[in-house]
């Protein structure tokens, strides 16, 4: 088999099983345990397959182009050591499944669970076998995500829910720093690939960014595994079903960690900073797990702190500078994986046939279940470190190397091998406790079910894994040792040191140790006894230094009170504030960038002083200022004024010669002056009060700073004013639009030619503006709703209808009629006239001052006049207006005219012009120009009626509600 | 102002005088604006503006315009007949508006409202 | 010249930020439109000022710079004047809508409170 | 021919308008300025104005005249008022209610142009019901003069017109 | 000699019809009353179409009456405008 | 002269042009017009989109002169790899959105079909044009049509947070047209490329005043791109907006970044001469405070359309600090992140709704102080039958999924494409420190790696609020072309994670291009080789 399918297969089809399962129905147990059975078994059989290529030494590769440029390629690698560990993924997954598969109740919705767990598999099998250590990263973030999903996998529960949480966020934290940590190393060595980077252990060593990258890598490794400070997460990750903790928790997730510290060992271990910081967090984490593992009153609680423990121990080991504590190490990870795995299994064949966990319940199962009682205490031995079973093993080899390793400072070398065996001793004691809380003492009574001996096949995976404990505690070096060899070669390559498998060294330092320890640990034990009977919750001495209410305290405050404080200091919601900082902002840019490269005024001559408009200008100033100061209390005053600055910019425009911007700006002064006035019925009233005048302290400084703003805007724009128009202007554009407007564009008015011809797309744009916002205000005002001060009919027209009411014979509107007998004559006769206008403006748009913009708003007016001296039933029964239709055809004519081009083989908005010649009227001008004018016109029409007419529509709904409104008011009462 | 040297002087002696008096009445009418007590009486001075004195500035522009053209320009008639017309809407919406609200704070300046007419039989 | 129009936009700026920083929904909307003034003038002022130079060509004209103003920024004027009526129409209608909905025509549609 | 020109009169003074704005009088100009003078006497109609029938229009030339040299005079009568220092205190001004016999609702608004059209006078209120017409009068010397001014000068020769 | 004589005449106009402006303005300002701003927005609209209808004698171009004949058509709509709001608080019933 | 295929480069403005303006005239008269020529344009400039795609990898700029006017007088469009990716972006939001939409969002209010074919006319002018001024009428056609889909539905919180966002932008674009103006005014040019290629001969003395004006162009930008701490009006208006219309507003924000982008790269680029990298420094500096923001943020907040319009921040900040550092392999990752974080927030945000359908009024009010870290008292379950797990419907399993998707791309964790966003932005960065490592890089490395974790943080508390804690989830009556459009986004962030190497040298290549524009400068610079003028 090729090694890049196998390799594929081994990883894929984890994967693609998830899905599968995850598509199962709800009920089907069996199918779905079938399923991930077989892929565990489909993986194992991988992973013989490949047994003879890696005993030769070979490494299986495959490499696929993933992100070729930044260095990421999809490599799958599979060494000794990676070997192994699919090894134990692939046969303990299977062990796994067949066991939870009798664990899960039938009524578990199991394919989803299977489907978690499937997808952990092939994650945590990328994770071993990436040859990319961004590619081993990704992985590495995947087994967190699946192992969140599998611990939270009974969500229902408060305690999975938080135990889910808080593993994700520590373990995710972690290989985000691992992430990072990664990046640094590839940055050291120039690439992400993991044989690489192996190959550049020197150069990393000795590289400036050697301690970051090791703590953010580090980082990364102890979360995973569960190591001191960021243990806490683990106990809690016990509120998964026990299959997952007896897969995660002994044998894959955990040991994710120091895969990776063993797999890197190589490329950044053996500095004094690697020990400081790997080593030290192993021991206070060996010491502090199995202290607090004896205090458990839960069964896989104390499992769980025992597991932290024995990782602790193991991230010592590879803490020390030495090969031969990495071999312990790798001996310890298989070692530990067979018993705990096996007692996670016992205690939850303990927990489903008895209903419950804690020790101090349970008592006396030797006589109900005998046989998982054998395998318990089999296993816990192992644990335990008794002889001739596995963990005696490495536990032997553990104390060697804490008598003989080099520590970088001799404090620790000292207390290293009285820390091995205090922690042994209180391995031997919790072990004790395991074993003879639950299995010793009188049969209980009270227990919630009724315990027996459980399915033959649920015990199944107990005995392969316990057989495995006493068969590789026996015949070490015949069994276990080729495998173990395979790994430590791979790593260490060439290093490798003399290392002795046998069961029996003689008489030395280490097996007193062991026999030391071990008695302490029963003393311990006896000693204890008292203390754990009570109901007393936890360990002394450090109870109250429970990481989970830390983490989670702190948690609170900083993603949550703090955060909020500071989105609060940092932010605001408020607009005023904002519009200060862009105004701020903006003047700050501005003035950096002058102030920067600096700039004066242009060397242009000032043009004389034309003392009107000089005088002109005094007015405008004054309308301008005096609107600033009015529009608080005196809205109409100061929309007067707008008015009146308005005219003066209007009459600025015909004196430096633009005409059709005075014609556009005269029209929607109009225009926009009359859709305010509609606006200021909605509007609250607003006096001014005696006592508002006064403004107080902080008002006053704000004022001023506003002030300070508005003079700095002022002066800065008057500066780029200044300086702009003191400069040449280029004229590059305006020469070419001047010499082609006529000729080319067909045109005299040359404004208008660049508006519909050279830059038509701008105009056609706009139109697009324009109909956008009249369809918005039209939808926006649909729904509109006046607010309750606003809802009553107008005071004048109240007070007039009780006058005319008073007066006999007279129906309401009368008098309004009578007011408006002649300005309604009046105007009515203006209608006319002012279409006669708008089409004046519109025709002679092209070479004369006009054009469709202005000729639609002249039409808007008339229309609107019409609705102001006539009233809106009077008018829309006379006048069929559909502005939509207008909008709608305006747009088209526009965009049609633009695309009429490509019929002609020109691009988009090519115009087209020619002087026909017609009998009578004689020579006519002909563009298409006109065309997309008249477009522009029916447009501009059609969107202001829509907005003008909606907005007076808001009056007319005001009055029919009125009556109805008074008419319920009355009833109240 | 080019084209002005080109017109002979019996031309541009009137149309500098009407020039001149259009936009004297209409300074006139706007300092009535300010000297004028009530608002009744203001409302009077700015037709001043609207009346002789467009009337007078429209001439002016129209001889000017009439004779460098050597034609005749019309154009002005039609500002002073929409002054004309428009004048009248303003004022008098302005001043019934002004009725309205004095009336309302009960000003003695004022006429009341009228006496309910009889009713009109059919 | 220059200096005169330069101030005057000044003043139209000034005036606009200071509304544009009020609270009240209709302070802000009278500040954008003598901001827009203000910018108007601005845009057109960058193609020089030509006071009484003809504005439109004769028929079959090839004009020059030397007579006639740059007609480009007119140009662009006019763009930004219908887009700054259209805007304010909107802006109009949404703080009518706002005043309604809320009650109240603060721009942040609710009183300070202090 | 009423139902395509229902207001000759207006349509031809639309044309005089169009031709004005143009300045042309080329056949081309004629046809479309028709064109549009028909089509926008069209929309008048649609705004259901009533019809104006004059009559004596030989009249008008001399009522026009008239105005203009009422506009000059009271211009002038105002605008002394205005620049005489003590104008403003001696002066009396007022509201004169008028009774018109007048209906029709062009003459009433030509009479209100005219009345506005002279300084010193403005047109207030009307009341339909009864008729009576509300006068502000800047220089107010006596009621009854000013109704008779309203009355005879004006209102008599416009209802000749208009009535 | 024309020149001088329309020049002189046109800017003194054009000064006048400014101040005239001025006035109105400063009886925006003052008010009392909604009705004088109104009234005062109105002389302005006359002033500023009379003041173009001058500077299109003073520059000899014809292209600036369209401007001044917008003002007079279209300036009355935004004060009657005004004044109905005035009159019976809202612009269109 | 112009072969159809030339067309092709207008087709994405015209299409919902013309599609818009006919839905108006057909009006309320027959909704299946109005949606069938929705779909066919939306769809329409999906397969434009691609076809157009696969027009920019040719070595040649493609240019449009509207009008057959010469590119210095006229207007052009521009086709280069940036515009067509920006162009693929909005079609696949927009069809997205669309569809969306069509389950029954239009119906909320007047207009919702044309002015969501307007709004996608605007993004796409904007997109392609390359001319300064023209550029603003498309930004303001975007904003116009954007106004009405934030609006879009009314209701208090919509029009109160639509009055800021409305008039926020309204004085960007004052300021827009104050820096476009001077830019016409000391250089005489409009055209982008034709003021790039004047950049370096602008005289001394005018330089600092078209700095001006280009900083206060930046501020417009900067101001749409929501940088810190001009960006505040947008977790609002956002998570006011109706679904689909946040969803296709989700990719607004990024227009300020493609204007910056090019823009900025295109004038400011090494051939700037005296004025080469100005404001880069603030650039990289805003990006950082924007991530730290917008982290922060996402962390103060429990509700979903709030956290997401955070997001939006994070990811503009993000983007602001990589085209900050000035180097052109970042922004080659730039776009990578761009692509991936348009596509995952659009899910977002069309996933939101979905998602809240199915909680029940006011849960997430009780879940703030019950279940925000666990702290509260634990829930009291009978040992009996909690050991059971709860089968959940397929609906809210469809959900979940979709949820955690989201997360994971917003977190930047795998196996989506937002892992390798972050990827693509950090690893080019450190490599390029060659001697040292800058302090700025550390910063950005950090502000990345942390901004994902405030993600994550703010997901999960979330999610497990939404999906674990709330007791019996009730099965929210979901459409599947709703689930179907979400799906689809995020299919697309998966397809990029697999297809992430020709997608990354595609990224390349147009960062590239963005940072030597010469290519694009003689591109639409050359003289037209046909005759110019639309006469006869
Ligand atoms: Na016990
Ligand atoms: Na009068």
């Amino acid at each position: 088999m090729p090694d890049s399918v196998l390799l594929l297969t081994l990883i894929v089809l984890p994967f693609v099983a998830s899905i599968g399962a995850g598509l199962l129905p709800t009920g089907a147990r069996d199918t779905a345990s079938a399923l991930a059975g077989a892929v565990a078994l489909i993986g194992l059989g991988m992973v013989w397959a490949a047994y003879p290529a890696i005993s030769e030494g070979t490494v299986l590769r495959a490499e696929f182009a993933w992100m070729p440029s930044l260095g990421l390629n999809f490599v799958l690698r599979m060494d000794g050591f990676a070997w192994l560990f699919c090894g134990l993924i692939t046969g303990i997954g299977a062990l796994v499944v067949l066991y939870a598969r009798y664990y899960m109740s039938s009524e578990d919705p199991v394919p989803r669970f299977f489907a978690f767990l499937l997808a952990f598999m092939g994650a945590m099998t990328g994770v071993v076998i990436s040859g990319n250590l961004i590619q081993l990263a990704f992985f590495w973030e995947l087994t967190s995500l699946f192992s969140f999903l599998l611990i939270g996998y009974w969500h229902h529960l408060a305690a999975a829910r938080d135990g889910a949480r808080m593993a994700l966020t520590i373990t995710a934290t972690g290989g985000l720093s691992l992430f990072a940590g990664i990046l640094v190393l590839g940055h050291i060595v120039g690439s992400y690939d993991l044989d690489a980077v192996l190959a550049a252990g020197d150069r990393i060593r000795e590289h400036a960014l050697y301690l970051p990258a090791l703590l953010l890598i580090v980082l990364g490794a102890l979360t995973k595994s569960a190591q001191f400070p960021f243990h806490f997460w683990l106990p809690h990750a016990m509120a998964a079903p026990t299959p997952v903790s007896a897969y995660l928790h002994s044998a894959t997730l955990v040991k994710a960690g120091v895969f990776l510290l063993a797999r890197l060992w190589p490329a950044m271990a053996g500095t004094d900073a690697w020990t400081w910081t790997v080593g030290l967090a192993g021991l206070i984490t060996m010491l502090i797990g199995a202290y607090i593992a004896i205090f458990q009153n839960d069964l896989k609680g104390l499992l769980a702190y025992s597991t932290i423990s024995h990782l602790g121990l193991i991230t010592l080991l590879l803490g020390l500078k030495s090969e031969l504590a990495l071999v312990a190490a790798i001996f310890h990870i298989i070692n530990h994986a067979a018993f705990k795995c096996s007692l996670f299994m016992a205690a939850g064949i303990i927990d489903h046939e008895t209903g419950t966990r804690d020790i101090r319940r349970l008592s006396g199962l030797n006589q109900s279940m005998p046989f998982t009682a054998r395998l318990a205490m089999v296993a816990a031995a192992a644990m335990a470190g008794v002889p001739l079973l596995n963990g005696f093993l490495s536990k032997e080899m553990f104390f060697a190397e804490a008598l003989s390793a080099e520590a970088p400072v001799s404090t620790l070398l000292n207390i290293l091998p009285i820390a091995a065996m205090t922690a042994s001793a209180f391995s031997v004691a919790y072990s004790l406790r395991f074993i003879h809380g639950a299995f010793f003492g009188p049969e209980a009574t009270d227990l919630p079910r009724k315990p027996h001996e459980p399915a033959t096949w649920m015990r199944f995976p107990v005995e392969i894994l316990v057989l495995t404990c006493i068969v590789v505690g026996v015949l070490p070096a015949a069994t276990v040792g080729p495998f173990l060899s395979l790994a430590v070669h791979s790593v260490l390559g060439n290093h490798v040191p003399y290392y002795s498998l046998a069961v029996w060294h003689g008489f030395n330092l280490p097996l007193l140790m062991s026999v030391v320890a071990m008695v302490a640990g029963i003393l311990l034990y006896l000693l204890l006894q008292r203390r754990l009977r009570s109901d007393v919750e936890g360990p002394p001495v450090i109870w109250r230094l429970e990481g989970q209410r830390i983490f989670e305290r702190v948690m609170v405050f900083v993603s949550w009170r703090l955060a909020r404080r500071l989105e609060a200091v940092l932010g605001t919601r408020r607009l005023q504030p904002q519009l200060r900082l862009l105004v701020g902002i903006a003047i700050l840019a501005g003035a950096t960038a002058a102030w920067w490269r600096g700039f004066g005024p242009g060397n242009l001559p000032p043009s004389p002083v034309d003392p009107v408009l000089l005088l002109i200008w005094v007015v405008g100033g004054a309308c301008s200022l005096g609107a600033a100061w009015l529009a608080k209390f005196h809205r109409l005053a100061a929309l007067i004024l707008v008015g009146g600055a308005g005219l003066v910019v209007c009459i600025t425009f015909v004196w430096f010669s633009a005409p059709d911007l005075a014609l556009t700006q005269l029209t929607v002064e109009v225009v926009t002056t009359v859709l305010l006035l509609l606006g200021l019925r909605w509007l609250p009233k607003r006096v001014q009060l005696p006592g508002e005048r006064g403004p107080e302290v902080l008002s006053r400084t704000r004022r001023l700073r506003d002030l300070a703003l508005a003079t700095g805007a002022g002066l800065g724009m008057a500066a780029l004013a200044y300086a702009t128009m003191t400069r040449t202007p280029p004229d590059l554009l305006a020469r070419h639009f001047l010499a082609r407007a006529y000729t080319e564009g067909g045109g005299t008015n040359v404004v208008n030619v660049i508006l519909v011809d050279f830059r038509g797309f701008d105009t056609l744009g706009e139109i697009f503006v324009v109909a956008a916002v009249a369809l918005t205000t039209y939808a926006l005002l649909r729904r509109f709703r006046p607010a309750q001060d606003s809802v009553e009919i107008p005071e004048q027209q109240r007070d007039q209808a009780a006058t005319d009411a008073n007066e006999a014979g007279r129906a309401e509107p009368g008098r309004v009629a009578d007011w408006l007998l002649v300005p309604f004559t009046l105007t009515r006769l203006l209608f006319p006239v002012m279409l006669i206008v708008a089409m004046y403006l519109l025709l002679r748009g092209h070479d004369l001052p006009g054009g469709g913009f202005s000729a639609g708003m002249v039409v808007a007016i008339a229309i609107i006049l019409q609705y102001m001296i006539g009233g809106t039933e009077w008018t829309e029964d006379r006048l069929r207006l559909r502005p939509q239709l207008w909008v709608g055809a305006g747009l088209l004519l526009a965009a049609g005219t633009g695309l009429a081009a490509w019929l002609f083989g020109r691009p988009f908005m090519t115009s087209y012009f020619a002087y026909g010649e017609l009998p009578i009227i004689g020579k006519v001008p002909m563009a298409s120009a006109l065309i997309f004018d008249i477009g522009v016109f029916a447009l501009v029409v059609g969107a202001t009626l829509l907005m003008l007419v909606a907005l007076a529509h808001q009056s007319v709904r005001a009055h029919r509600a009125a009556p109805r409104r008074a008419a319920t008011e009355a009833g109240d009462d | 102002m080019n084209q002005a040297a080109d017109l002979p002087l019996w031309a541009a002696l009137p149309v500098a005088a009407l020039v001149l008096l259009g936009a004297g009445l209409a300074l006139v009418g706007s300092i009535g604006l300010l000297k004028l007590r009530s608002f009744y009486d203001r409302i009077h001075a700015p037709t001043l503006g609207t009346t002789l004195g467009i009337g007078c500035v429209l001439l002016a522009s129209m001889l000017f315009f009439s004779v460098l053209q050597t034609r005749f320009v019309l154009h002005e008639i039609l500002i002073t007949a929409f002054m004309v017309v428009t004048t009248p809407v303003t004022l008098m919406l302005l001043a019934r508006a002004a009725l309205y609200r004095d009336r309302q704070e009960g000003s003695a300046e004022v006429p009341p409202v009228p006496p309910a007419a009889p009713p009109v039989k059919e | 010249m220059e200096l005169v129009l330069s101030l005057g936009i000044g003043v139209l700026a000034g005036s606009g930020v200071w509304l544009l920083l009020r609270p009240r929904t209709f302070q802000v909307i009278i500040g954008l439109a003598l901001l827009s003034y203000a910018v108007n003038l601005f845009i057109f002022s960058t193609g020089g000022l030509r006071s009484g130079s003809p504005a439109i060509l004769e028929p079959g004209e090839v004009g020059t710079i030397a007579e006639y103003a740059d007609p480009l920024p007119q140009a662009l004027v006019l763009t930004a004047i219908v887009i700054g009526f259209a805007t304010t129409a909107l802006l109009l209608v949404v703080l009518l809508a706002a005043r309604g909905l809320t009650g109240t025509d603060h721009v942040d549609g609710r009183e300070r409170e202090r | 021919m009423r139902r395509w020109l229902p207001y000759p009169l207006v349509a031809l003074s639309l044309l005089v308008l169009w031709l004005l704005l143009t300045g042309s009088t080329s056949p081309g100009a004629f046809l479309l300025g028709g064109v549009l003078a028909v089509a926008g006497s069209g929309a008048l109609a649609a705004l259901t104005m009533p019809a104006a029938h004059l009559r004596r229009l030989a009249t008008i030339p001399a009522l026009l005249l008239d105005i203009l040299v009422e506009i000059v005079r009271s211009n002038n009568a105002v605008a002394r008022i205005i620049l005489s220092p003590g104008g403003t205190s001696t002066r009396r001004s007022g509201f004169v209610r008028i009774s018109l016999d007048m209906r029709s609702p062009h003459g009433l608004a030509a009479l209100a142009c005219i009345l506005t059209a002279t300084p010193g006078t403005v047109w207030v209120e009307y009341d339909s019901s009864d008729g009576t017409m509300l006068l502000h009068v800047l220089d107010l010397i006596d009621d009854e003069a000013w109704v008779r001014i309203v009355k005879d000068r004006w209102e008599r020769r416009l209802m000749d017109i208009f009535e | 000699m024309s020149a001088a004589i329309i020049g002189s005449a046109v800017l003194i106009a054009q000064i006048m019809l400014v101040a005239a402006m001025g006035c109105a303005t400063y009886r925006i300002l003052r008010g009392p009353r909604a009705q004088d701003r109104v009234l005062a927005l109105d002389t302005m609209y006359v002033n500023a179409a009379i003041l173009l209808v001058v500077f299109g004698i003073r520059s000899g171009s014809i292209y600036y009456f369209e401007a001044a004949l917008l003002i007079t058509l279209l300036g009355f709509v935004a004060t009657a405008a005004a004044s109905k709001f005035l009159m019976r608080g809202e612009v269109i019933e | 002269m112009t072969g159809w295929i030339d067309h092709l480069l207008i087709a994405p403005i015209v299409v919902p042009m013309l599609a818009g303006a006919a839905m108006i005239l057909v009006g309320d008269r027959s909704r299946t017009v109005v949606l069938a020529l929705g779909l066919l344009s939306t769809a329409a400039l999906v397969v434009l989109a691609i076809v157009l795609l696969g027009l920019a990898q040719e070595p040649v700029v493609r240019i449009y002169r509207l009008g057959n006017w010469p590119a210095l007088f006229g207007i052009v469009l521009v086709l280069d790899r940036l515009t067509a990716l920006m162009l693929t972006l909005a079609a696949v939001l927009g069809f997205s959105a669309f569809l969306f939409a069509i389950c029954r969002w239009h119906r909320a209010g007047a207009h919702f079909h044309p002015l969501f074919q307007f709004q996608l006319m605007g993004l796409n002018g904007a997109f392609l044009t390359g001319d300064l001024f023209n550029l603003f009428v498309f930004f303001e056609v975007m904003l116009a049509a954007s106004y009405g889909m934030a609006l879009h539905g009314s209701g208090v919180a919509r029009v109160r947070a639509g009055l800021h966002y409305i008039v926020i932008n309204l004085v960007a674009s004052l300021l827009f047209l104050i820096g476009a103006s001077v830019v016409y005014g000391i250089a005489g040019t409009l055209n982008m490329a034709d003021l790039a290629a004047r950049m370096r001969s602008v005289a001394v003395e005018d330089r600092g005043l078209l700095e001006t004006g280009l900083g206060i162009l930046g501020i417009a930008f900067l101001t749409k791109a929501a940088m810190w701490p001009l960006g505040f009006w947008l977790p609002p208006t956002y998570a006011a907006a109706t679904t689909p219309a946040a969803a296709i507003l989700s990719i607004l924000s990024k227009v300020g970044i493609y204007a910056v982008l090019r823009v900025w790269l295109l004038l400011f680029g090494d051939e700037a001469g005296a004025s080469a990298g100005f404001g880069g420094t603030w650039l990289l500096l805003g990006g950082l405070a924007t991530i730290a923001f917008g982290s922060i943020a996402v962390l103060a907040t429990q509700n979903l359309p709030r956290l997401a319009g955070a997001s939006v921040m994070v990811s503009s900040g993000t983007l602001l600090a990589a085209i900050g550092t000035g180097q052109v392999a970042v922004t080659g990752g730039a776009l990578f992140y761009l692509t991936s974080s348009v596509l995952a927030i659009g899910a977002f945000f069309l996933l939101i709704e979905l998602v809240e359908r199915g909680r029940e009024v006011g849960a997430d009010v009780l879940a703030v102080t019950r279940e925000a870290f666990g702290t509260g008292e634990e829930d009291e379950e009978s040992p009996e039958h909690e050991e059971v797990g709860v089968a959940i419907p397929g609906t809210v399993a469809i959900l979940g999924v979709t949820f955690m998707a989201c997360a994971l791309l917003l977190a930047g964790l795998p196996p989506l494409s937002g892992f390798l966003a972050k990827f693509a932005i950090l690893a080019p960065l450190l490599t390029y420190g060659d001697g040292g490592v800058p302090a700025t890089t550390w910063a950005l490395m950090v502000a990345l790696i942390l901004s994902g974790l405030a993600s994550l943080i703010a997901m999960l508390r979330v999610g497990i609020d939404v999906f674990w804690a709330s007791p019996a989830p009730r099965v929210p009556r979901i459409a599947l072309l709703e689930i179907a459009s979400v799906s689809l986004l995020l299919v697309l962030c998966a397809a990029l994670t697999a297809g992430a190497g020709p997608a990354m040298e595609y990224m390349q290549a147009a960062a590239r291009a963005l940072h030597a524009p010469g290519d694009y400068l003689n591109g639409v610079l050359a003289v037209p080789t046909t005759l110019p003028g639309g006469g006869g």
